[in-house]
C-alpha cells in the first residue's frame, strides 16, 4: 500500500507547494504535470476521483481535481493555475480517468475552460438549451 | 355542464409535470398514492400519459431548458385540463429565486389554477388542495 | 327476428349489459387490488365515472399517421367484443347459438387484438409501435396455446364447434371440469386469458413504467373510453368463455343464479390474485413461457381428451 | 432490423423527474445510450455562494429531497473540516441517527419504486407503507416529513428528549419485523429472480473506472464505504457491516440495499441507546470560519455526497463545490445497458437508484367565488402530529 510520504517522495519533482492538513493534501503543480500525476494516483494507487472543482479567483481560474485514496480516507487534491483568464485551457484527464468525462464537460460549460484532448467535448447541461448561458460561474463575465 | 362537471370531480385523472423540483414533493405526490394517504378512494389516478390527464401536477421552479417542455406539455394536455402548483417553488420560486436558470415569470409559461404552498406541502395539504379543487368543480 | 338481434346485440347480453358488468368486474379488481394493497380503493362507480369523465373530454388526432385508422381502431375493437358478448351470452343465457360458432368467437377475438396492434401502429409515435410491436408478439405467444384450450371441450363434445352442443354435452356427461384434461386446459386457459387481456404478469404491451401505456399511449377522451369500455368488457367475455367451456354454463333456474354469481366472481377474482402477485415478465420470457410451457400442456390435455380421460 | 431511437424523457413515467434518455434500439435491443441532463439545473452552487454558511443548510437541503440529510451533513463537515472544529459527542450521535434513518427511508423507497418499474406494484405499496413509519420516526426526531433541517455547523439544532426514545424503538422494532418478511418476499420470488438476475451487469472494473459510489460500486465488488473509510461524527462508535456483493447485476443491487437497510437498524438501534443516557450540549458554537479550504463527505443513500467548501474569512463561502452520488453513477447506465432488452435496460437504469436532482445540483384557491365547506386538512394534519407526539411520548 502506498501510503502519503511514498507518494510524496515518487511524485517530489512534479508537485510544487504543499498544504497538507489532517487526511487532505492539497498541491498545486503544472498543467504538464497533470496526466502523469493523475495516472500515478489513479492507476499506481488505486485512488478514486471523487470529482474537481473549477474557481476563479483575482489571479487566476483554478482546477482542483479531488482524488480519494479509500483504504486510508486521505485526499489528494492536484490544483492547477490557470493565469489566462481569456482563454483557460487545462489537459484533459478523461482518457486516464474514465469517470471525469462528465465533470470536466461541466467545467468547461460553467467555466469556459477548455480540456484538451477530452474524447467528448460536448455540453453536459445545457444541451438543447434555449437561452444562452454564458460561462454562469465566472465572477467578471467576459464581453 | 353541472352534471359533467360533478363526474369530472369524481375521476381526476393526474399527469405528474416535473418542473427542476427538488423530489421532494414528487415523492410526496407518489406518497399519495400509498396506503396512508390512498388518493384512489376520491377517483384520483396517476396516468403516465398527458393526452389522458386531467390535472397536471406542477412541482418545482421551471428553469429555462426545461420550460419549452412544460409548454408544450400543457399545450397537449385535452381541455378542460387543471394546473396544481405544488409547493413553495411554483408559489414563489423558494431558495432559486436567485439563480442564473430559472424562468422568472412562471405564470408564463403554465397557468397555474391552484397553488399548494409548503416545502413540500404535507400530504394531508396537497389532499386538502385537491379537495378544494373538487369543491370548485362541485359548484 | 332482427329487431330481437339487435335488442341482443346491444342491450342483453351484448353490449349494455357486458360493458356495464365488465365496469362493475374492473371495479371489483381495482378495489380487490386496493385491499392486496392495504389501501381503500376507489368508490363503487368509479368506472362509470372515469368513462363518462373521458367522453367529455376534448379528442386530439394525431398530425402524423393516419388519423381514421386510429378512430377506427377503438370502434372496432368495442363493436367485435359486442359481437362475440353477443355470441357467448346467448349460448349461456338462453342456450343457443346464435349463429356462429367456436371458430367465429376466437377469430372475433383475434380482430380485437388485430385493433390494438393497428390502432397503436396508427399514431406514428414510437412507444406506440413498440407497444403495437409487443401485442403482436403476445399474440404469437398466447394464440397456439388459447387455440390448443379451446379445442379440448371440442373434441370432448364429440367434435361439435356450436356454443350450445357444447353446453349440452356438459349437461348430459357432467362438465369438463371434471376430468384431467378439462383442468388441464382450464388452467392454461386461465393464464392465456390472462394475458389476452394484457393483466399483469403480462401486460408486456401496455407497460406503463416502460413504454407509457404501448397502443394506448396518444389515445385521449372519447376514444380512449371506448377503449377502456372495450377492456373492461374482456372483464365479462373470457371469463363467461371459459364457464362455458369447461364449467357447464349457468344454471339460472331457482337458487341457481348464486351459482353462476359464483362461478363468475371466482374466476375473476383468481385472475386478479394471479395479478397482484406477480411482476410484469419480459417480452422473451412471455413467448417461452408460452411456447415451451404452456402449449406443450394444453396439447397434452388435447391428447388426454382424444384418450377420453 | 432498423435502427430506432427511443426517447426515455424529458417527461416519462420511469423518472419521478425530467431528464432525457436517448436510447437507440435494434428491434428491442438497445445499442446506445445517450444521456442529456441539465432539465433540474438550478444553479445551487451560484446561490451558494450568495448565503451565508447557517442559510446554505437549507439551500443544500433542497438539492435533493431524497438525500436532504446527507447534502446539510456532507456540507458541514466540509465547513467543520475548514474550522477544524469537533463536534459534541450528542450531537454525533443524533446525526449518524438522522443519517441512518434516512437510509432507511431512502432504500424502502427505492425498492418500492423499483417494484413499481417492473410493474409489481403490490410491493409498491408496500415498502412504502413500511416507509410512512421512517417518516413517522423522522417527525418525532425533527419535526418534520422531509427537509428536517437539523444540521448546523458544530452540531445540531434540535436534541432528542430521553422519554422519545421507547417509543422510537417500538416504531424501528415494526420496521425491522416488517422489513424481513418484505426483504424474503423480494428475495425468494422467482419471477423476480427471473427478472432481475444477471441483468444490467456492471463489472468492477467498469465501475472503478467510472468511478462509482455507493451500492452500485459495492453490489460490483468494489469496497468503499464512506462511513467505514473516513468515520466521522458517531460512525467510529457504532458497530456495522459495510455490504459488499460481487455480481454487479440489478439483483445484486436491490440485494445489498436491503441487506444495508438491516445494518442501518442496527445503527439507528444503538444510537438511540446511547443517546438516553449520553449526557452534553448539542451544539459548538462556531464564532467564525476562517480563510482555507475544506471537503466533507457523507455516505447518502446512493453513495458517497461530496462537498468542497472554500472560504476568505466572511460569512459565506467564496466557492461551494457539491457532487452528488448519482453524478458519478449515472454514467455507469452507458455501460451496463448496451446489448440487452429494452425491459431489462430500464430497471437497469432505474437500479442505480438515479436522482437527476442532486446530479444537477443545480394554499390559496384561484377561484374564490364559493365557500368551501370542507374540512381544513391542514388543521388534522396538525392535530395528528400532535397525536403521534402524544402516543410517542406515552
Amino acid at each position: 500500500m502506498v501510503d502519503k510520504n511514498q507518494f510524496l517522495e515518487a511524485m517530489r519533482n512534479r508537485i510544487g507547494s504543499i498544504i497538507d492538513k489532517k487526511g487532505r493534501l492539497y498541491f498545486e503543480l503544472a498543467d504538464e504535470q497533470l496526466s502523469e500525476v493523475a495516472r500515478y494516483l489513479f492507476r499506481t494507487m488505486g485512488c478514486r476521483l471523487s470529482t474537481a472543482t473549477a474557481m476563479e479567483t483575482y489571479h487566476g481560474l483554478e482546477v482542483l481535481y479531488h482524488f480519494s485514496h479509500d483504504a486510508t480516507g486521505q485526499y489528494y487534491c492536484p490544483r492547477v493555475i490557470i493565469t489566462d483568464k481569456n482563454a483557460p485551457r487545462v489537459t484533459s484527464i478523461t482518457p486516464i480517468v474514465p469517470g471525469a468525462e462528465w465533470i470536466e464537460r461541466e467545467m468547461a460549460e460553467l467555466w469556459g475552460i477548455r480540456f484538451e484532448g477530452h474524447p467528448g467535448p460536448e455540453k453536459l447541461l445545457t444541451r438543447r438549451h434555449p437561452g444562452r448561458l454564458d460561462r454562469p460561474l465566472r465572477l467578471r463575465r467576459q464581453p | 355542464m353541472g352534471w359533467y362537471n360533478k363526474r369530472l370531480a369524481k375521476s381526476l385523472w393526474v399527469f405528474h409535470v416535473s418542473a427542476s423540483p427538488c423530489n421532494n414533493c414528487d415523492i410526496e405526490i407518489l406518497d399519495l398514492l400509498t396506503p396512508r394517504f390512498d388518493v384512489e378512494r376520491f377517483g384520483i389516478k396517476l396516468v403516465g400519459s398527458v393526452r389522458q390527464a386531467d390535472v397536471l401536477l406542477v412541482s418545482g421552479v421551471i428553469n429555462q431548458k426545461v420550460a419549452p417542455y412544460i409548454r408544450r406539455l400543457y399545450e397537449q394536455a385535452p381541455r378542460p385540463v387543471f394546473v396544481v402548483g405544488v409547493g413553495t417553488c411554483p408559489t414563489s420560486g423558494c431558495c432559486f429565486k436567485e439563480s442564473y436558470n430559472i424562468v422568472p415569470r412562471r405564470e408564463e409559461i403554465i397557468p397555474i389554477d391552484l397553488y399548494i404552498p409548503g416545502c413540500p406541502p404535507k400530504p394531508e395539504a396537497m389532499i386538502d388542495g385537491i379537495v378544494r379543487l373538487i369543491g370548485v368543480l362541485r359548484g | 327476428m332482427s329487431g330481437s338481434i339487435i335488442v341482443q346485440l346491444l342491450l342483453f347480453p351484448g353490449f349494455l349489459f357486458s360493458a356495464g358488468l365488465g365496469l362493475m368486474a374492473g371495479w371489483l379488481d381495482r378495489k380487490v387490488s386496493a385491499r392486496f394493497q392495504y389501501r381503500v380503493g376507489p368508490p363503487l362507480f368509479q368506472n362509470f365515472n372515469d368513462v363518462f369523465k373521458l367522453m367529455g373530454k376534448e379528442t386530439i388526432l394525431p398530425k402524423s399517421g393516419l388519423p381514421w385508422l386510429f378512430t377506427a381502431a377503438p370502434v372496432v375493437a368495442l363493436a367485435m367484443l359486442s359481437v362475440v358478448a353477443t355470441l357467448v351470452g346467448g349460448a349461456l343465457f338462453f342456450g343457443r347459438g346464435a349463429g356462429g360458432d367456436l371458430v367465429v368467437v376466437i377469430y372475433l377475438l383475434m380482430i380485437y387484438s388485430v385493433a390494438v396492434v393497428l390502432g397503436g401502429a396508427a399514431t406514428g409515435n414510437v412507444f406506440s409501435s413498440l407497444g403495437a410491436g409487443r401485442e403482436i408478439k403476445l399474440l404469437l405467444a398466447d394464440e397456439l396455446a388459447f387455440l390448443l384450450v379451446c379445442l379440448v371441450p371440442v373434441i370432448r363434445s364429440g367434435y361439435s364447434l356450436e356454443l350450445d352442443r357444447i353446453l349440452a354435452a356438459q349437461a348430459e356427461h357432467g362438465v369438463f371440469l371434471g376430468s384431467i384434461s378439462g383442468v388441464l386446459a382450464f388452467v392454461v386457459g386461465l393464464l392465456s386469458v390472462q394475458a389476452k387481456m394484457a393483466l399483469p404478469p403480462f401486460h408486456i404491451a401496455e407497460a406503463e413504467t416502460e413504454i407509457v401505456g404501448g397502443p394506448l399511449m396518444e389515445y385521449g377522451g372519447p376514444l380512449l373510453a371506448f377503449w377502456k369500455i372495450a377492456q373492461f368488457m374482456m372483464y365479462a367475455v373470457f371469463p363467461f368463455l371459459l364457464i362455458l367451456l369447461f364449467w357447464g354454463g349457468f344454471n339460472l333456474r331457482g337458487m341457481g343464479w348464486l351459482g353462476a354469481a359464483g362461478k363468475y366472481l371466482l374466476i375473476v377474482v383468481v385472475m386478479i390474485i394471479i395479478k397482484n402477485t406477480n411482476p410484469r415478465l419480459r417480452t422473451d420470457t412471455a413467448l417461452a413461457f408460452f411456447w415451451k410451457l404452456a402449449a406443450p400442456l394444453a396439447l397434452a390435455a388435447v391428447v388426454l381428451a382424444v384418450l377420453g380421460v | 432490423m432498423t435502427k430506432n431511437v427511443i426517447p426515455i424523457g424529458p417527461f416519462h413515467p420511469l423518472l419521478e423527474e425530467a431528464e432525457y434518455f436517448k436510447l437507440t434500439v435494434d428491434g428491442e435491443t438497445v445499442t446506445d445510450i445517450e444521456v442529456d441532463i441539465g432539465y433540474m439545473h438550478r444553479g445551487h452552487e451560484f446561490i451558494s455562494e450568495r448565503k451565508t454558511f447557517t442559510q446554505s443548510i437549507f439551500l443544500v437541503e433542497r438539492i435533493c429531497g431524497i438525500c436532504s440529510t446527507s447534502h446539510p451533513l456532507a456540507f458541514v463537515h466540509a465547513v467543520e473540516d475548514v474550522a477544524q472544529t469537533e463536534v459534541p459527542a450528542r450531537a454525533a450521535y443524533i446525526r449518524t441517527l438522522v443519517g441512518e434513518l434516512e437510509r432507511i427511508h431512502s432504500h424502502l423507497l427505492w425498492l418500492g419504486l423499483a417494484g413499481h418499474f417492473i410493474g409489481y406494484d403490490t410491493l409498491w405499496m408496500w415498502a412504502w407503507k413500511y416507509r410512512e413509519s421512517v417518516l413517522d420516526m423522522f417527525e418525532v426526531v425533527s419535526g418534520n416529513r422531509n427537509h428536517y433541517g437539523i444540521m448546523r455547523v458544530g452540531g445540531v439544532s434540535r436534541d432528542v428528549p430521553a422519554d422519545v426514545i421507547p417509543g422510537l424503538v417500538a416504531v424501528l422494532d415494526t420496521v425491522e419485523g416488517k422489513m424481513a418478511m418484505l426483504a424474503k418476499a423480494a428475495a425468494d420470488d422467482p419471477v423476480l429472480h427471473s427478472r432481475l438476475k444477471g441483468v444490467g451487469v456492471l463489472s468492477r472494473q467498469a465501475a472503478v473506472d467510472a468511478c462509482a459510489v455507493g451500492p452500485t460500486a459495492r453490489a460490483s465488488g468494489v469496497a468503499i464505504d464512506v462511513r467505514k473509510d473516513e468515520p466521522k461524527d458517531a460512525y467510529g462508535w457504532v458497530d456495522f457491516k459495510a455490504i459488499v456483493l460481487p455480481n454487479g447485476d440489478v439483483y445484486d443491487k436491490l440485494v445489498v440495499r436491503v441487506l444495508e437497510t438491516f445494518e442501518s437498524i442496527k445503527i439507528v438501534r444503538q444510537c438511540l441507546d446511547k443517546l438516553k443516557t449520553e449526557p452534553g450540549p448539542i451544539l459548538n458554537d462556531v464564532k467564525e470560519i476562517p480563510a482555507g479550504e475544506g471537503i466533507g463527505r457523507h455516505e447518502a443513500p446512493r453513495g458517497e455526497v461530496f462537498h468542497y467548501v472554500r472560504t476568505d474569512g466572511s460569512n459565506r463561502p467564496i466557492r461551494h463545490k457539491v457532487r452528488a452520488p448519482s453524478y458519478v453513477n449515472i454514467p455507469t447506465c452507458a455501460v451496463s445497458c448496451k446489448g440487452i432488452p429494452l425491459a431489462d435496460a430500464l430497471i437497469t437504469l432505474a437500479s442505480v437508484d438515479p436522482c437527476y436532482c442532486c446530479t444537477e445540483r443545480a394554499i390559496h384557491v384561484v377561484d374564490r367565488r364559493r365557500r368551501i365547506r370542507a374540512v381544513n386538512l391542514v388543521e388534522l394534519s396538525r392535530r395528528k402530529t400532535e397525536r403521534l407526539r402524544k402516543e410517542i411520548h406515552g
